[in-house]
Order: structure tokens, then sequence, then C-alpha cells
């Protein structure tokens, strides 16, 4: 998919996300935490970005900046063209319906003491969205269209299972028909036989509504099956960002060859030598100088100390880009 | 200490007015060191120079030459004593105070608690005293003898030579001139005392370092009792007296007249205070003072609840308790209580011979509705004294007739109080317009405002009887609400005149006749009730009195608000009489003219007061003086401590004493 | 499961569970968590206990230590023959001995594995006072070793710092390190890596390979993963609903499988292999929860190839060498 | 959705707590025991009372427990104040007609009337025959209808105070937890100060300068109470929005385009007031225990209201007449023990824990 071909749906530029570390009797901010620091990133119209990182790496930070459940820093958030970083919340309602979110963990994303109808049916009626007999029939659509039966609407969370309670999470977000849906780690608290019944529906339901997906996980494997491109967050920045299929056959930043090795494949004939990276991730409040990946690079130079990379074309693929001062061979 | 609870309460205004304070030393402590805190250059020394100059005629100085002649010198000699010579001296006496003095200053404010009998008025003598058996009679306290001049108005003093401050600084007439500068000093913050010594002492003569004299206002049959019997405060430990004393002398320990000091070390914050007495006390062997203030150590242990303190008594934790209280006296303590039974524990009953404390309900006549004669005539008959007295008191009190019962031939000769009486109650109320009766029993008038008032008490001692007002006060179709605060706050409520009817008693000194200005006085109800010109508020002779009186005077004993312009003028007239005729017929006019008011509400109350003792506390022939309020008051006890020991074996073994039952000494009971 | 389905222990078995059952009082009555459990645990060797949440893996690990929650859940039959002795009478004296001395457990969550208000090397040289040495120098230098196997740099810094102050890692490292402090012969080791980042994981692995190869002793590893499984495994137990569905050598299993479980798992997980955005092959429905398993076969209501024979309980039968499944049609569906 | 206008809804969560809350005996069992005792002590005109049930008079029926009072001359007698029933029944029964007649309550008496006045006022132990089955007090008023009423007095004391602490607590605590930051910190360190000052001290001074009244003092000391005993709330209010803001479903509802009001009040509040319901017998425990408290002291309710503290007080100084603090403290045991129960249960109940384990 070329990036230009069309304008995109979505366009983040240099967001970053610092939060003030507080102390002291009056929380006086001390230090900085950058979650997320100076990302950009692009997603057209029915595309699916993955983006792809370890925890604490800011993607889910990242995400939640773009629904806007936090106020960036820094940066444009350009949806549809409109800059939401720059909206106060009544200016935001209105765009709140065509990007939605998908959370992670069904059982904290879903009020227990309201019933699956009200769920769903609650961005109805914040959106003041038809008539109380037109919205029940929405909701019942809506539980029809996810895979759930008509006599869920009536029931209440806790009674269904994690991959049920992550559809009514799904259904609850395509409410308002969004073109947008921020899925952060949307299958990764599901069992693994639930997990691939997710994953089709995300996918069916693209297909069926023509929605785009910035599809927020730690899982390689998960995010290349679902993705058209891929990016990869290493200390609140993008290191590599590709099409899928790239990502995977040639990685070009070490840190992505790395985290592609560390995946254990279910394939015991397939042993065979992985690249440990040494040491823990870095903190975030205080990162690595220069390219912030240089401590756990076996490739670093003395350049990577001081001088932080920029995201730029690889030689071989204009659409695969890399934040890397090197070439390094494949 | 005051014996029963009834007489408790307060020791306020006539208690002071009596014995009212002096004090004085010579100048020649000007120069001791002034504390830290001390007031600016020159002290109190440089003030009272200033004073004296400025009122040359107050302050009269001349020689002994200037005595008049012929003066008719008294001392008292031909009166008997009243203590046992031969009582025992020594051992601890253990007593209780209800509350922890917040003050030992015996003057200005707080200072009116239950720690001052002990500080200055059982303890101190004054210059002349009344003596207690004999009506009229005195005995020179802080004197060798004492004259009236030919005047009528001028009392002659000799100071006792051998008369020492505990401090072993002789008393002398510097004493007294700084006593009657303190007195009628502005820092003192008593503006009561500075009225009294203003107004009642014109001028002070001295004469030598032991002789003066004081000359005032008006003619008095008992001139020498009602003028002489202040009490001198040492001059030389009041240096610093001045602005702000108040703080300095909080608790500071001052030289004494009497037999007992408080020393720093026996104050035990909180918990107690002993009183020590004077080693080779100075009068110890004067008449009048032989065999009197016995126990050498005189402990006060800070017992807040009088149940708790009756509890103490039986235990055996202090010496002595007033059992006026029918629950002390029947069920606490009943005849058959085992200490009693075994003869350790003595019961007594005593009738004295004393002007009774006023209980009663004081109607605030200022109040809206209750400034209606008809409804306050109401209360009184709505109001079942007669009740309180059989059943609360098991008929051991007897409804007061007259503000002046125990006063005898001075008591107004027909007045009786209003019989509890619904009907007649309800007749008055209904001639102010409390016609209809409502849902609940309460009269409303024709505006629906219900007939419902609060009674306050100061202190909890009666609040058991004050259900009993209430419930049959119903019957008249009258509410009362209770309020009973602890006796602070319930005070300051009253003498700040924000109540709707007290439930409070004065009590009353002993004295030939009864005073009525603090009470009745309109003077007392508002500060604006007289002015001459409009602005300047005086006394009501030559004065207009105020028909819109607003200032309410607080911190006053008029707790009925009662201002009748022609009541002040007897009641001034009165304070003028010169004689005990005049007096006499003053005081029917004015008792007639409270009653006619019928803002006070005639209480209870009791001819005698009685108590328990442990078998080793000892008491002159016949108990007590005649005019004693309290047993301990005149300090004739004694402890035997020999006999103490013996009781204590006694209480462990279990072995009784031969005895006769409840004491009961009516030798001075009124036939 | 009556059948005994293993009919005699390997030379070489260390460890070995025969017919478990262990039940739940709760307030929806008594649940059999686990129903019959049998695998055995070999020397040195790794056998990976697989299945998803509620199959049954951990209650089984709970079980063989003896750290059931009281007092609502107890093992309700069968044996856990440990060195020839079984673990469910043994006395709770004797049973203390063995956990930790003999068998260590390396638990999901490091953080609360680890009590924070006592510093690293209490905790471990507390290990080996209680099971070692009487000799608090003796305990603390082999503490300070023990941590320097694990990898862990600078551990004479480390054993005076908190567990706050380490990294998950590091922290899950202090865990082995605790477990294997008193080289035993058994590890269990509860979704060791679950709660860690992908690139750490890896690390992990690698470190309880190697001191499995030093040390020699046999791990359980009980995880949800079967990439974890394929690559660290020499034995397979895949659980379903409180019961054995397949056993048998890793290979095995991931070449062959013979349950429909073990196959519909293979299949459903997306790999880097498969074909992007195509529908995954999914197995339908959801895991019954033990309230209301069915009779016989408990995958049956999950099955496409029920028949009315699953309603009665399939039993353990061997497929090949220390291979065997709990299905009736194995033979038709997954010839060899 | 269809079928589901329910006014009043309890969701299954809730259904199964009350559920277990059920089956765990002593605490259902003391909750019944006090429920009707509340039930009781509300009707408590119909059971102790010197007022009588029903008046038969010269053919016409008298209900007076409730309403205006009757006058003695009503009833042809010569008095205007309140008739006294149990008088007048003594006079219908020497009436051998048996015209008129008089039901009084099974316990005759007002809690406070001194029942007999023409006698010497004291303690009298419980006797049968006159009904007064715990005894009397000092002034000859019955202590079971003391006990009865000062209980009814507790319980409305103790549900005013649940009612006022919570709100303002809840109120003020959610927002600081919803909100944090500035209004956080200022709020926090103004509960600081406020709760270090002393509470009884200002009771003391509160009650020296307001002026008397029934109604008035109730509501002062009520109004002391409470303004002492909200910030306990607040704090635990605090942290629970503080923790229930970060939750996703709270993201969730924020994505969706929620409102501060809707968010508070559809999504924070319901989560937390479901475990504050664990706190309210304790709260009531404490409240009864204040209230009863500051009677004893003297501080309380102005005489002569029927309270327990004023019982207490009565019968610790009066130990000769043990009935007295006997009475009281039995009662006070019993009905703090009783609560003490509910409480537990409920907390059992609403154990978030139990819905963890293996269902």
């Amino acid at each position: 998919m070329d990036p230009a071909a069309a304008s995109p749906l979505l366009e983040l530029r240099d967001v970053r996300m610092h939060f003030p570390v507080r102390a002291g009797l009056f929380l006086r901010a001390r230090r900085t935490l950058k979650a997320v620091d100076g990302v950009s990133l692009t997603l057209q119209p029915g595309e699916t970005l993955g983006l792809v990182g370890e925890s604490g790496c800011g993607k889910s930070t990242l995400g939640k900046c773009i629904v806007r459940l936090h106020q960036p820093t820094a940066g444009q958030i350009l949806f549809e063209g409109t800059d939401l970083a720059a909206l106060g919340p009544r200016a935001l309602k209105p765009h709140r319906r065509h990007l939605q979110m998908v959370f992670q963990d069904p059982v904290e994303s879903l009020n227990a003491r309201h019933t699956v109808g009200e769920i769903i049916g609650e961005p109805l009626e914040i959106h003041a969205l038809g008539d109380r007999a037109a919205r029940r029939r929405q909701v019942l659509a809506l539980l029809d269209q996810v895979g759930l039966p008509a006599g869920a609407a009536d029931r209440y969370p806790f009674e269904f299972s994690g991959g049920q309670r992550q559809r009514i999470g799904i259904a609850r977000a395509l409410a308002l028909n969004p073109r947008l849906l921020v899925c952060d780690e949307p299958v990764s608290a599901l069992d693994v036989s639930i997990q691939s019944q997710v994953l089709n529906l995300f996918l069916d339901l693209q297909r069926e509504l023509k929605l785009s997906y910035l599809f927020i996980a730690h899982n390689l494997a998960v995010v290349k099956h679902v993705s058209d491109r891929v990016a990869i967050m290493y200390l609140g920045r993008i290191v590599e960002v590709a099409p899928a299929d790239d990502i995977y056959r040639a990685p070009k930043h070490p840190y992505t060859r790395a985290l592609l090795s560390a995946i254990p494949r279910p394939d015991p004939k397939g042993r065979r030598e992985r690249i440990v990276l040494q040491g823990d991730v870095p903190s975030p409040i205080d990162p690595p100088s220069g390219c912030a990946f240089h401590p756990r690079c076996p490739f670093a130079t003395d350049r990577c100390k001081v001088e932080a990379p920029k995201l730029r074309p690889t030689p071989d693929n204009p659409a695969h880009t890399v934040s890397c001062h090197y070439d390094l061979p494949a | 200490m005051p014996t029963p609870t009834l007489l408790r309460l307060p020791l306020l205004l006539s208690s002071l007015a009596l014995l009212v304070v002096g004090c004085g030393k010579p100048p020649a402590s000007s120069t001791d060191a002034p504390t830290a805190a001390a007031p600016a250059a020159g002290g109190m020394e440089a003030d009272l120079a200033k004073t004296i100059k400025e009122q040359p005629n107050f302050y009269v100085f001349k020689t002994p030459a200037d005595l008049p002649a012929g003066l008719k010198w008294e001392n008292g000699g031909d009166l008997p004593e009243f203590a046992n010579p031969n009582a025992k001296k020594g051992g601890t006496f253990n007593y209780f105070i209800s509350d922890f003095p917040r003050t030992i200053r015996t003057i200005g404010p707080d200072a009116t608690g239950g720690i001052r009998p002990y500080l200055l008025d059982y303890v101190e003598p004054s210059f002349i005293n009344p003596h207690p058996n004999i009506p009229g009679g005195a005995y020179p306290g802080l004197l060798t003898e004492w004259a009236v001049g030919p005047d009528g108005r001028t009392i002659y003093y000799r100071i006792d030579p051998k008369a020492r401050w505990s401090d072993g600084k002789p008393l002398t007439t510097d004493d007294v001139v700084f006593t009657l500068y303190f007195m009628r000093s502005p820092h003192l913050n008593e503006p009561w005392y500075n009225d009294f010594y203003e107004k009642n002492y014109q001028q002070l003569i001295v004469y030598d370092k032991l002789t003066f004299a004081t000359v005032h206002p008006d003619r008095k049959p008992d001139l020498a009792v009602r003028f002489g019997a202040f009490v001198p405060y040492p001059r030389h430990a009041h240096a610093d007296f001045g602005p702000g004393w108040l703080e300095r002398f909080q608790w500071r320990e001052l030289p004494k007249l009497g037999a007992y000091v408080l020393r720093d070390k026996d104050i035990e914050k909180g918990r107690s205070v002993t009183l020590t007495r004077v080693k080779d006390w100075w009068a110890a062997d004067k008449r009048f003072f032989r065999g009197r203030f016995n126990p050498d150590r005189y402990h006060l242990e800070v017992i807040r609840d009088p149940d708790k303190a009756a509890e103490a008594f039986a235990r055996g934790d202090i010496d002595t308790f007033g059992l006026g209280l029918p629950k002390y006296w029947y069920e606490t303590i009943p005849d058959t209580h085992p200490e009693v039974a075994a003869g350790r524990l003595i019961k007594f009953k005593f009738f004295n011979q004393t002007p009774r404390p006023d209980w009663g309900l004081w109607i605030n006549s200022a109040k809206p509705v209750l400034n209606n004669r008809d409804v306050r005539t109401g209360i009184h008959h709505a109001s079942n004294i007669e009740l309180v007295c059989t059943q609360f008191f098991r008929g051991d009190a007897v409804p007061m007739q007259t503000r002046s019962d125990g006063y005898g031939w001075r008591m107004h000769p027909t007045i009786t109080a209003r019989p509890f009486d619904p009907v007649k109650a309800r007749a008055y109320f209904a001639k102010a317009g409390f016609t209809t009766q409502g849902p609940d029993g309460v009269l409303t008038n024709a505006s629906g405002q219900r007939l419902s008032f609060t009674i306050t008490a100061a202190g909890q001692a009666l609040r058991d009887m004050l259900p009993i007002l209430k419930q049959e006060a119903l019957k008249a179709g009258l509410e009362f609400n209770l309020e009973i605060l602890d006796s602070t706050t319930g005070w300051k409520k009253i003498q700040e005149k924000n109540h709707d009817i007290a439930l409070a008693a004065l009590s009353r000194s002993v004295e030939l006749y009864p005073r009525y200005w603090e009470m009745y006085h309109g003077s007392n109800a508002y500060t604006d009730a007289y002015s001459k010109d409009g602005k300047t508020v005086a006394v009501a002779t030559g004065s207009v009195a105020n028909p819109q009186p607003k200032q309410i005077a607080v911190q006053t004993n008029n707790m009925t608000m009662t201002f009748i312009p022609e009541l002040d003028r007897l009641i001034e007239a009165y304070d003028k009489a010169e004689t005990l005729e005049e007096i006499k017929r003053l005081a029917a006019q004015i008792e007639q003219i409270i009653h006619d008011d019928a803002s006070w509400v005639n209480g209870w109350q009791r001819p005698f007061y009685r108590g328990g003792y442990w078998r080793y506390v000892k008491w002159p022939e016949g108990f007590n003086v005649a005019q004693s309020r309290d047993y301990e008051e005149f300090f004739v006890h004694w402890i035997d401590p020999d006999e103490k020991k013996e009781v204590e074996a006694a209480r462990r073994s279990g072995r009784t004493f031969p005895t006769t039952g409840v004491q009961i000494f009516d030798q001075f009971k009124s036939k | 499961m009556a059948a005994p389905a293993v009919a005699s222990a390997p030379p070489d078995a260390i460890l070995e569970v025969r017919d478990l059952v262990t039940t739940f009082d709760t307030d929806a009555g008594r649940l059999t968590a686990v129903d019959g459990v049998s695998f055995t645990v070999r020397r040195g060797r790794t056998l990976g206990i697989v299945g998803e949440s509620g199959c049954g893996k951990s209650v089984t690990a709970l079980s063989i230590m003896r750290l059931l929650p009281q007092p609502m859940g107890r093992i309700a039959g069968g044996k856990i023959l440990f060195d020839g002795r079984d673990l469910t009478t043994l006395a709770p004296d004797a049973m203390h001995e063995v956990r930790g001395g003999r068998i260590g457990m390396i638990f999901q969550e490091p953080m609360t594995a680890l009590n924070p208000v006592h510093s690293i090397g209490r905790q471990l040289s507390e290990v080996f006072l209680l099971h070692r040495t009487k000799d608090k120098a003796e305990a603390w230098r082999r503490s300070t070793a023990m941590l320097r196997k694990v990898g862990i740099p600078e551990p004479e810094v480390r054993m005076n710092e908190y567990p706050h102050q380490l990294s998950g890692g590091m922290r899950q490292r202090i865990v082995i390190a605790m477990a294997l402090a008193c080289e035993p012969s058994v590890v269990i080791a509860d979704e060791p890596t679950t709660a860690l980042d992908v690139t750490v994981q890896a690390q992990i692995l690698e470190l309880m390979q190697g001191l499995q190869r030093e040390l020699g002793m046999a791990i359980i590893l009980i995880t949800h993963d079967l990439g974890v499984i394929a690559e660290t495994c020499d034995d397979v137990v895949v659980m379903y609903a409180g019961r054995v569905a397949e056993a048998g050598p890793v290979e095995e299993i991931f070449s062959r499988p013979t349950h429909p479980y073990t196959r519909g798992l293979l299949d459903s997980i997306p790999t880097l292999e498969k074909t992007r955005k195509t529908r995954l092959t999914v197995i339908e429905g959801m895991v019954p929860g033990l309230k209301d398993l069915p009779a016989g076969c408990r995958f049956q209501n999950r099955c496409p190839y029920r028949i009315a024979l699953c309603d009665t309980q399939p039993a353990l039968e061997g497929v090949g060498p220390g291979h065997e499944t709990a299905c009736h049609r194995w033979r038709e569906l997954f010839p060899r | 959705m269809s079928g589901s206008l329910p006014f009043f809804r309890l969701d299954p969560l809730t259904r199964r707590k009350l559920q277990r809350f059920r089956s765990i005996r002593r605490g259902y069992v003391s909750f019944l025991l006090l429920a009707v005792a509340s039930l009781l002590s509300l009707a408590a005109e119909l059971l102790v009372n010197s007022r009588a049930l029903i008046v038969r008079y010269e053919g016409q029926w008298y209900f007076p427990t409730y309403g205006a009072i009757h006058t003695g001359r009503e009833f042809g007698l010569d008095y205007d104040y309140e008739v006294k029933y149990r008088d007048l029944r003594a006079r219908f029964a020497a009436d051998p007609s048996g015209r008129n007649w008089v039901l009084l309550p099974p316990v005759p008496f007002d809690p406070l009337e001194n029942c007999y006045p023409g006698e010497t006022f004291r303690p009298r132990p419980p006797d049968w025959q006159r009904r007064h089955f715990l005894g009397t007090d000092q002034i000859n008023r019955d202590i079971l209808s003391r006990l009865v009423y000062g209980f009814r007095n507790a319980l409305i004391f103790a549900a005013a105070f649940i009612l006022l602490t919570y709100a303002i607590g809840i109120t003020i605590g959610c927002m600081m937890g919803y909100f944090g930051g500035w209004f956080d910190l200022l709020v926090q360190r103004l509960i600081e100060i406020w709760s270090n000052i002393p509470f009884l001290f200002v009771v003391i001074i509160i009650a020296s300068i307001v002026p008397a009244g029934i109604g008035v003092n109730l509501g002062v000391l009520l109004f002391i109470v409470v303004l002492f005993s909200w910030t306990g709330m607040t704090y635990y209010m605090r942290s629970a929005t503080y923790r229930e803001k970060a939750r996703d479903y709270v993201h969730a509802a924020q994505v969706l385009g929620a409102g501060t009001s809707r968010i508070i009040f559809r999504h924070i509040l319901p989560n937390v007031l479901s475990t504050i319901v664990t706190f309210i017998p304790f709260t009531i425990a404490s409240s009864i225990s204040a209230l009863t408290a500051l009677d004893f002291l003297g501080f309380g309710l102005p005489p002569p209201t029927p309270s327990w503290g004023e019982l207490l007080r009565q019968g610790t100084s009066n130990l000769q007449s043990p009935w007295i603090v006997a009475s009281a403290f039995s009662a006070l045991v019993i009905v703090l023990v009783l609560v003490t129960f509910v409480g537990e249960a409920i907390r059992e109940a609403f154990d978030p824990k139990k819905f963890t384990t293996y269902q």
C-alpha cells in the first residue's frame, strides 16, 4: 500500500506525551517521563497499522493520546484533517463518533453494574442517537454483528466468558459507526483458543465495515497476522515501520531482529539460536543518550551513543523506514 | 467548704460583698526587683504615690494626736468564744473540690471558684469579724480593738502588733493604704469591687503604722461589721500590680495573714491542692482564733462528680461530706450503712440560723411574653415547688415564702408564696391571651405562640428535679424546656441575661438585713437604666428613668431583669437607712413590690445542714456555730490522729463503736 | 481416570502423578478442578503442561506442592509419588522439607512471590537456613553465589537491595535463585515468563535451560504458550477442563497431534508463517465452566467430530511410544 | 430494552450478595432482630405509652395514641390537662356497669412522666404488679419506657448521622478523587487540620453557646458530630474514586464522549457505593456509641429526653439500684453486638474475594 496514495485517515506529527513525575509536599514536578517522544505515523483509510513494542515502550500511551484519553504534550493528531490535540472536550465530542477504542482487559473495561444492553447502548445515549426503541434495535443488531445472542442484552458482563466480553467491548466501540478503531492489546488477555475467534472477528468487521485499525500489541505474530503495515516502538519512539511481510522477512533494525528472534515458535523442529538481548528496557524517565537502543545493541558504535538516528527509508524499499544509522547486513 | 450541694452553687455576690477583700503592705517593698513581665517603670508604688497625691481627700495622713478623744473602743471581750480551745492540732484533713481552680487569685475573673473559701473566705481573718453566735456582735481579727466614731460613719482601727504575713513581714497601715488603692484601681478588672469601694469608702485616715480609720457615706446600725470586715492584701507582694496583673498573679503564691497557705509545690495540676498550716501562726493563741484551723494539712482532691465524692466519702478517702441531697442522705449513706451502724461514720443534722440561699426560678422579665406580669404570675402557680419539697427533697426542704427567709424579724410579716394551682395559673395565662390549648396540651395565644420557656440550670446537681417541674407545669398548659449546663457556662449565660428562666440561688452571707440592690436595682438590669441628660448614665437619685433601656447590664445579679423606678428609689433609700426601724419598714415595701412583680418564683429552703463525718473528725460541743452555712466555714473541727488510726484498724477488723444514731443539733433551731 | 494409562513408570522417573483428583468447595458446591490426571516427570527433563485458563494446570502444580488454598481446596484422590514417597499423605513437617528443599517452585508474578520488606539477601539466605545450613555467614555466601549463577550482575550489591529496586526480569531471576537454592530434583515453573516482555522472556528461558543442564533437575513448565512449550520441553501434557487430553514427546505432539483439541489449538494460533489477514481456523465455543462440564468427553461440545460415543469418557490410549490421547476417534481422524 | 423499565432493579451481583448475606445465619438473624426492634420502636406509642390505646366512654370511642390530647374534662373529670388514663381505667373499673372502659398499652408509661408524683422519688426495683418490668429510675420514670424511646432516638440519630456524613463525605471525597490536583491537595490539607480539632472540646464550647430547645439541640448535636465525622468517609471515597477513575471502563466511557457528571454518577459512584454498604453497620454502631457517650457526659440530648447515656449515667451514680445500670448496659451491649454481627455478615457477603475463586 502506498501511503502517499490517498489523504491519510490519521496522521500523527511529532506527537509527544511527557508525564511529570511528582514528589514532595506540593507535588512539584521534578522529572519527566517521556512515554511518547516524537512519534509521526500515518494511517490510511481501510488500513490496519500494527504497533508493536515491549511493555513501557509507550504504545498504549500513544493509543490513549489518539483517542484523547491523554492530552498530548506536543504534536498534532490529524484525524480526517482535524487536529484532535487542539480540541476541547466539547469540540472533540462529534469526532469521537468516528474514533473508538477497544481495551485490553474485557473485565476492566465493562462496567459490572450495567447490563450488556446498557453498555452497548451507552454511546448511542451519549450522542443522543435515536429513541429508546431505535437504540434497542441497534443494540441487538450490534450483538448479532459481533456474534452474540440477542438474549445477551439483558444480562450482565460477569455472566460471559472473556472472549464474549471482548465482543461486547467491540460492539460498544462499533455502535457509533467509527472509521478508526484503536485496539489496545485486544486479545492478549484471552485464551489461546479464543484469541483466534476474536482476531477473525476483527478481520471480518474490517471487511464488512471498511474499518481502519490501529492494532497495538506486544505479540509480533498476532500483529503480523492482522496488519498491513507494522510499526515497532522502543522507548517512546518508532524504530521501524514497514509493510507487515517485509518486516518479518527482512527486519532492518537490530531491535526488530531481536524481537522477532525472541518469539517462541510453536515448532519443536525449528529450534534455533536466538538473539538474546542483554539487560532490560531502560526507564523512560531517564532514557539513554543518542539512540535509545544503543546500550543493548550488539552493533552499537560511539556514534550511536551521541546521535539519535532519524526514521529514514531503506535503500531497497521506500515504504520500509528504519531509525538506525547503519544499513545492517540481512 | 460549702456542704450541701444546694448551697454550693454560687458563692457569688453576697458573699463577696461582705468579706470584701482588702490588702496592703508597707511601701518598703517597692525596691523588690520587678519580674520580667512587670509593668512600666515605677510599677505599683509610683502609681500609688501618684494616686495618693491626686486624691488628698481620700488618702489622709494624720498623727496619733489627731485621734478624737473619748472614743469607745471595743474588742469583743464580753462575748464568748465559740471554738474548743483544747482542739488537737495536726493531721491531714481530706476533702474535695468539684473543679480544679482556674487561678489562685482571690479576686478578679475566675476567682470565685470552689477554692476561694480556702484561700480567703473561710481562712483569712478580716479586721472586724461578725460573731457567729451573737447577732450584731463582733470580734477583732487583725485588730486589738476598734471604735465607731460619734458621727456614726467613721470606724477607728488599731492593728494587732503581732499580726504577721506568712512571709514574716508585719501587717501595717501601709497594707491598708495599698488595699484601698488596689480595690479602687481600674487595673483590678473588677468593676463590682471598684464600685463598692468607691461608693462605700469615702476616706482613709492613717494615724500611724498601726492605727487608721475609714469613713463611710451613711450611718448604719451595723457599720463596724459591714465595712470593717475587709481583708488586706500584702503591699510588698504587689510591686508589679498594674495593667496586665491578672496574668502575672494567676498562680502566684501570696503571703497570707490566715492560718493556711497554699504553696506552689502543693498544687497538682488538675488533681488536687493542699493547704499547709503556717508554722507559729501569729493568731494561734488569740481569742476567737484559739482552737480553730487545726489540721496541719488540708488536702483538697478534685472530684468533679458529687456522686463520686459521696462514694469517696463512704470509702474513707475524704473525711466529711455534705449529705444535703436526699439521694445521699437516704440512699448512698443511709442510717443503716454498715459504717454508720458500726459507729465509725457519724451522720448529723445541724439546725443553723442563717439567711437562706434564695433558690427559685428567676424569670427574665425582659424577654417577650415573660415581660407580661400575668404570665409570670401564672408561672408561679404552675410551678409545683411543694411537690419538689415533699417528694424530691423528701420533706427535708420547705417552700420559701419570701426572698428573705432566714432573716427573722426582717422578713415581711404577711407575704406568702403563691401555691401550685393549675386552675389559677390557667386563669392568669388566659389574661395574657393564652387561651387555646394546643394538641400537645400547651397553651397558645391568638398569634399561635406557644407558652413555652426554657429553664436554665447551672450545674448537674438538680437535673433530676427539673423534669418534675416540667411535668407538673404541663397541667397548667405551660411547657418548660430544660437546659442543664455546666456551672461556669450556665452562670455566664444567666449573668449575661440570655436565659428565659434560671433555676439558681445566690448564697447569702450572714448579715443583719438582706440586700436588694444587686438583684433588683434597675442599673443592674440595664446600664442605661437612668440618665441625667439623656447621655450620662447615673443611678436613680435625681436621674431620669429611661423608659426604653437597651444596654443590658451583664455580669450582674439582676437575673430577673427587674427595672421598676419606684423599687429602685426604695432600694436606694433602704441602703441609706440609718436605723433598723427604717430598714424594716422599707424592706416590707420592697418585698411587696417584688412579690407583686412576680419575677422570682419562690423556691425552697432548708433550715439545717447535714452531713457525715468519720469518727476521728471532732467538733466543739454543740457541733458548730449558729450562723455557719457549712460545717467547715469557721474551721472549728479537728482531726484526732490517734483515733484515726483506731478507726482505720477497726474498719479492717470490723470492730464497732457505740453509736447513738443520727446526731441532731437543734439548739439553734428557730421556734 | 481409571485406566492405568502409563502402565509402568520409566526407570528415570523422579515424580509421578497418578490419578490426581483435586476438588474445591465453593458456594456452588464441590467442584472438581483436576479429575484423574496422571503423568511422569523424568530426571533432568522438562515436562510441559499446556492448557487454557481453568484447565487445571496450576491446580495440579499447587496439589503437588500441597499449597492448595485452604480450606476450600483438597486432594480428593490419587497419588503423587516423589522419590518413592506419596506426597499426598506426607506429614506437614516432612512436606516442609520437600517443599523448597527437594521441589522448588517458580511463580508467575515475581513481585508477589517476594516479600517487599525484606532484602534480597535475607530472603535468599533464609532458604539456605531453612534447608541446608545453620550458619548465617555460610548462608549469605551461598546466596551470593546463587545470585551469580542466575546471572545477576554485582550480586554482593544486590543482596542488600529490596525487590522494588529491581526490574521484572531481575526479580524473576531472584525467584529462580530461591527455587534452585537447595538444588532440588524437581522445579515447578508456573507460567514463569508470562508477565515478562518477549526479550526478557527469552533471557529467562535461556537461563532455565542452562541451569537445568548444569544442575540436572527436572522441570515442570506450566504455560499456555505453545511456542514456549515447543522451544523448551521434552514432553508435553495437554490439559483440557481438568483432564489430560493428550500427552507425549514434544515433537510427536506438535507434528502428529492425535486429539482434536490439540490440533485445533495448533491450527488456531497465528504464526509468522501463516498468510496475513486470512481467517484463522478456530475452535468454536468456549471452555465450559467447572460447574457445567459435559458428561463423557469434555471437549465434545466444541469438537467438530463429535459422535454419540463421545458421551462416554474416552480413556487415554497409547498412540506411539510415550504418546497417548483421550479421543474415541483418533484412529480414524488422525491415522498414523 | 424491552421489559426493562424497572424502577427498582437489583443487578444480579447485588442479588447474589444479598443471598449470601441471608445464608450467614448469625448476621441474618441479628439483622431480622434489629429490623423488628426498629419497626417496633417506630410504633412505640402503641406499646409503651401512658396514653390509652382505646377508650370507650359514654358510648363514644376514643383512640388517643396519636394526635391531640384529651383533657380530663372530656371524661367528666375536673381538670383541663391531659387525662390520666391509668387513673381513668381504675375509675371505670370501679364502675360495675362496665359501660366505660380503657385499653392501655402493655407498658402503660410515658418515658417522661414521673409515674408516682405522690410518692418519694427514688429508684424502684422491677415490679411486675405495677408493670414496671425493668423498674423505675431516680424520679419514678419507667426504665423500659425510657429504653424503648431512647432506642428510637438513637436510631433516628444514627439514620440522620449516616445520611449526612455519607452525603458530605461521598460528595467531597468523590470530588477529591475525581478532580485530583490542587483541589485534592487543598482539601486534604484542610481535612488534616480539621481532624486535629479536639471533638469533645468543640462540643462543650458549642453546647455553651447554642440556645436550648430540644429540636435545636438534637440538630446541633447532630451537626457537631457530623462536622467531625465526615472526614473519615472522604479518605475512603477519595482513594476509591481515584482507583475507579483509572479503570478502563471509565476510560471507555470517556472515549465514548461521556461528560463528567455521567462518568461520576453512572459509572464511578455505583461501583464505589456498593462497598460502602459494608461500612454502614459499623457507622450505626459508632454513632449510637457516640450519642450514648455524649449523653453520659451530659453533653448530649437535653433532659428529660430519654436516652441510654442518661440512663447509664443515672445507673452508675446509683449503683445501689443495680437495675438501672443493668438495663441500660444490657440494652446497649445487645444492640451493639447485633449490629456488629450484621456488619460482619455484610462484610463477608460483600467480600469481593469471594467472587474470584473458581466460580
